[in-house]
């Protein structure tokens, strides 16, 4: 155990992945050399070698679709795309074809590969740079999409995604690298994909985010707290498969929901939440279902950040409103 | 209108056997392979035409014809060894199956069957891509792989002119060629792309030649020439094999029949050009070839057809008799083990 | 007016654009010699030139970015995609920059340009031949997406997003392209982009729909009537901007509503729809909206194609719940 | 160490004023022409540390310095006419500035401000892509449109070594061709995308060889030196111009400082390497040879750096006295009039 931010809990997960499994390649637009735009692999090419850790040529379609040959070949490749907001131009290798062989060749060639994004917004980055598009993701079948926003989970998950037969999209929150420490094993555990974690138990509302929003979500929790409300924090950390069941279970004991998350409201993940909600507990909701979010723009640059992004304050502001409704 | 890129190419491109037949220097294969590679395009193209006849009657999906393609295909996958990989598409049946990709499988996929895209195990022949330009890059990352684990396996992607326009054709290309992988990148460049010619496709002269711009060599090759096709892509084999790295290979050739079977080529060009191409038929020059050398009789091509006609008969057969796929299979191929959510929905669907 | 196919309407309401709009340009891959192929561009290069009608290569991410450039400089280019599954190349010039150029110029620079591509499955075609991923297109904010079921509405929305200052996704159900005949008048005229369309009045469900499901939709609604329920269906034909108020309108007015969409379920707009209404009249529903959508597979092919499609009698089986309920 | 391939390249390439500035056959500007440009690059070169320093003290965000390569964004803005169009990135202050764009608003957009996008009416630049690649399509549309409307403005775009391995750069420098678009391709290849090195990034041995590839004119210069970049982007102006197509220049040139303000160099690359490059400095070649001239004084350079720096802090005054953009222009900003849900989400946050 050592005490370690997201940003190194990521990179023990790497070390240990290529440490204890050969079949795994890092590859990426300066991962090697300089460590990765966020340093989430630094050291490892120095460590594993030039033939386990590769820098790339500016080319996303093709990192993931050699990614994507190499899975197919048997190895255990983790590209990264430097923000999520460059992961468009691979968008037709990921849908098309990664999250498809298993499907058009009856199981028969897999890819068992990792697609590592940092992504999301907070600061006050370039544009491109803030991008919280998991929606566009999730709604692709055969995919599978992560986010942690714990370093143990973020060490657990990452080494469940390598391990896992199908693609996994491993979405890092930027605003989180650095901004949690934690207690992290060095040993090898694996976080299961799918189940939601529990942050926070309680019986009055549920607030339901992921990523870095949970920070906020957090403040508000224990800002409603303090005014006396029993608050329950999920935190989704899968978001494909998305799991259906815990949100259920939560919004039925709690009867009021609110949703957070950072890209824009309008058909982002929040939506698929409060729809699964209304449509298996719909009798035992005591308010809508709301969704505190991004607006429905652009994610603007550094001076308007903080008119984009939920704060906690607006998380409160919903929160109360469906407590009182 | 004849298509005069292609024209100006044949003057430059590698030619063994002309269209007469005869043999120009450089012929290294014996006649028994000549035999053999013979037979191969002819139960090709049995099949390419018994495709065309089931699909008018229903009983297949679009499909996409190769005739005219024989020698390019069935050359290059002569090329391989049974281990080494193929990414190829919707118009390289007879590259698949000479791979070792069985005929009853590609007509299960065109009857719509996804089953069809299960290569035997032990096959490295992925399912063919309808998506154009994007299979390039996963021969890079096949073959990748392949060289860091010491292996000496390369992997063959076909294409077309057509596909050389997309954005994946330059960054497989260009990763070849950074990371050295034993790839073939195989063009057959048929003069067009449904209905676009190639010389509208792109202003370069070749397409052999931008092959250049990524450091890596670049061959043209008569893609009607089963010969040529053969040595040319044996060439490229045996370099990326040895740890030379990636080969760019233009086969020019013409697609005889149309791009699919909703496709209408009077539309885009004219019936001299077609008849000019089939003086240039790679079966034909080939049976020339064998005439000549007393090794084709008519007695034995009668053989062939036959032969042929009663394999893909039983292809056809053993595609058709696959039981028809269920809703829970279509669920269960998703993933490894069924999601949540997926679970769900198979217990919706009663499965 | 005359008696006109969808296709047929489509192919008129360009040559409309060309003849009065000289800004107007057509270009896609096969739509100048051909005419596309389903044929929509049909005669438009014979008649108004090769200067206004362009074959492309095969290259999306360049037909789209092309044609961007072509709208900054003024002009109303019309972009083809041949069909929904190779739109995902030009993902990115849609969303990083389509999209974008207003909100990053301030208005100053904007892409008055639509892109039309066919959609949908029910044909038996190939791989990649039948998608319906809309939702990821509603999400980007920016762009517009239009979906018409009629052939009169085709006519429309084409010329309503041919003018529109803003980006236009223009989805059409291949489907319907030959299998719905109306009379459409030969004028120019505009379909409102935004506002759904009410297909049909009723008071005890409403069934939202759009594309090819309307044809679903419609049979379904059909049976219900038969066995004595009043049917309401909305067809949304703009999928972006969401029509919000008319949506909300008639779940207040019955109280249950049915979703048919023939994308996967999670995170499909359906979802949005959900999402919507219980937002908004939570206490007005008297059943969980239901959504009957395609399952979380790939679109399969031939042999399966009616074990995904949403089919009439799901939808009626899904609405007698919502009716019992 | 050296970068070697741009060794080679740089015995290759044109190169009017040398390195030491004695004058090389064919220049062509006159003295006067030679002190603007050299003052222009000045004042670029005041900007760019300026933009560094505020970084540093967190009044911009993330800044991508183009000290080292002033001689190729001026030379190539100056052989612009001031109607025709940019395409440019994030690292072409300079080049955009020159075209037209203010100070004022490139520092606006620094400091995290979409209204630093909105070009002053009637310039036709365009707001620096961020996206690498993605923007060089525009500039073949933005010709096209002008071409058909029988104009005789051309686009311009530029871009870096990196942005040439993305497809969008094969689909680009495709579609000019095939549609003989006045678009002048201007690639700074400043040895490196971030950390990775140009030798790396593509096997070829130039990129300017990479137009060959789609039978366009490819020219290699010598980036740092802003004589030989304004004739070379001139006579692909020109052609353009003319209705000759599109070109691809290559301006080889070498980026002095980081990749932004978040980079640091001594992960990738040697100081020696650096310091080498420092001996090739645009603006020292350019003095070298003006003072040989008698045209250039300490006090004249004296001079031009105070007005440079008065010009800059009153850029960056304006840019900071804009007021606070509010969320409602955030929201009023997607489309020409917003959209229902945008109308209730400016509605929830009281606007
Ligand atoms: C990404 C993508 N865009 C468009 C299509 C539609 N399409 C199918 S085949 C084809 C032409 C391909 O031409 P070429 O690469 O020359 O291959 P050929 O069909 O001639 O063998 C097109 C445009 C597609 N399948 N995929
Ligand atoms: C599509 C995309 N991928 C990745 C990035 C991240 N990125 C920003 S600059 C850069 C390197 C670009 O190198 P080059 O084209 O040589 O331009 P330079 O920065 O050297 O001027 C990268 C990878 C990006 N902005 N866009
Ligand atoms: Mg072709
Ligand atoms: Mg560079």
């Amino acid at each position: 155990m050592s005490e370690q931010t997201l940003a190194q809990a990521l990179n023990g997960a790497l070390a240990t992945a290529l440490e204890t499994d050969e079949r795994v390649v890092l590859l990426g637009e300066d991962i090697g050399r300089t460590g990765g735009v966020f340093r989430i692999t630094d050291g490892l090419r120095a460590k594993y070698g030039e033939d386990r850790v590769f820098d790339t040529p500016v080319a996303e379609s093709g990192i993931v679709g050699a990614a994507f040959g190499m899975a197919i070949a048997g190895m255990r490749p983790v590209a990264e795309l430097q923000f999520l907001g460059f992961s468009y131009p691979a968008y037709d290798q990921i849908i098309n074809h990664v999250a498809r062989i298993r499907n058009r060749s009856n199981h028969r060639f897999t890819a068992p590969m990792v697609i590592r994004v940092p992504y999301g917004g907070g600061i006050g980055a370039a544009e491109h740079h803030s991008e919280s598009t998991e929606a566009i993701y999730a709604h692709i079948p055969g995919l599978k999409v992560v986010v942690p926003s714990t370093p143990s989970d973020a060490r657990g998950l990452l080494l469940a995604a390598i391990e896992d037969p199908d693609p996994v999209l491993f979405l890092e929150p930027i605003r989180l690298y650095r901004a949690v420490k934690e207690e992290v094993s060095e040993l090898y555990y694996t976080t299961e994909i799918g189940p939601m974690r529990v942050e926070r138990e309680g019986r009055d509302i549920t607030l339901i985010s992921w990523g870095a929003m949970i920070k906020e979500t957090r403040a508000a929790a224990g800002q409603l707290e303090e005014k006396g409300a029993s608050v329950e924090v999920l935190d989704l950390r899968t978001l494909s498969p998305i799991d259906q069941d815990g949100i259920v279970a939560s919004a039925a004991k709690t009867g009021r929901v609110v949703v957070v998350h950072e890209a824009p409201r309008t058909a982002g993940l929040g939506a698929e939440v409060a729809a699964i909600i209304q449509e298996r507990v719909l009798y035992s909701l005591l308010a809508p279902v709301r969704r505190v979010a991004g607006w429905d723009t652009v994610f603007p640059l550094k001076r308007s950040e903080a008119h984009y992004l939920p704060s906690p304050d607006r998380i409160v502001r919903a929160a109360e409103e469906t407590l009182e409704a | 209108m004849w298509n005069r890129p292609v024209d100006k190419l044949i003057a430059g491109m590698l030619t063994l056997i002309s269209p007469d037949g005869t043999v120009r220097d450089g012929l290294s294969i014996t006649l028994e392979e000549t035999r053999e590679l013979y037979a191969d395009m002819v139960e090709a193209r049995t099949y390419d035409h018994k495709c065309m006849a089931m699909q008018r009657q229903g009983r297949l999906a679009t499909y996409a014809p190769f005739e005219g393609q024989e020698a390019a295909q069935i050359g290059a996958a002569a090329a391989l060894r049974p281990d080494d990989w193929v990414a190829a598409t919707y118009r390289d049946a007879a590259l698949m199956w000479r791979a070792g990709y069985p005929w009853a499988l590609l007509i299960a996929g065109r009857t719509g069957d996804e089953r069809g895209g299960q290569a035997p195990d032990g096959l490295n022949v992925l399912p063919p891509s309808i998506t154009v330009g994007g299979h390039m890059i996963h021969a890079v990352g096949l073959a990748w792989a392949e060289a860091l684990n010491g292996s000496d396996r390369v992997a063959l992607t076909s294409f077309g002119d057509g596909a050389t326009s997309e954005g994946d054709f330059h960054e497989a290309m260009n990763f070849a060629a950074v990371y050295t992988t034993p790839t073939v990148f195989l063009c057959q460049n048929n003069g067009f792309a449904i209905s676009y010619p190639r010389d509208e496709q792109t202003r370069s002269e070749s397409i052999a030649m931008k092959a250049d711009a990524y450091g890596m060599p670049g061959v043209i090759v008569d893609g009607n020439d089963v010969a040529a096709v053969l040595t040319v892509v044996g060439e490229a084999v045996a370099r990326a094999r040895s740890g030379e790295g990636p080969t760019l290979i233009e086969a020019v050739t013409y697609r005889l029949g149309p791009h699919t079977t909703s496709d209408d080529p009077a539309r885009y060009r004219d019936e001299d050009e077609t008849g000019e191409w089939r003086t240039r038929d790679p079966l034909e020059r080939v049976r020339a070839l064998l005439e000549r050398a007393g090794a084709w009789t008519p007695e034995w091509h009668a053989e062939l057809e036959a032969r042929s006609a009663d394999v893909i008969e039983e292809a056809v057969a053993e595609a058709e008799a696959l039981p028809r796929p269920t809703a829970a299979e279509m669920l269960s191929r998703m993933y490894a083990q069924p999601t949540g959510p997926l679970r769900a929905q198979l217990d919706e669907i009663g499965a």
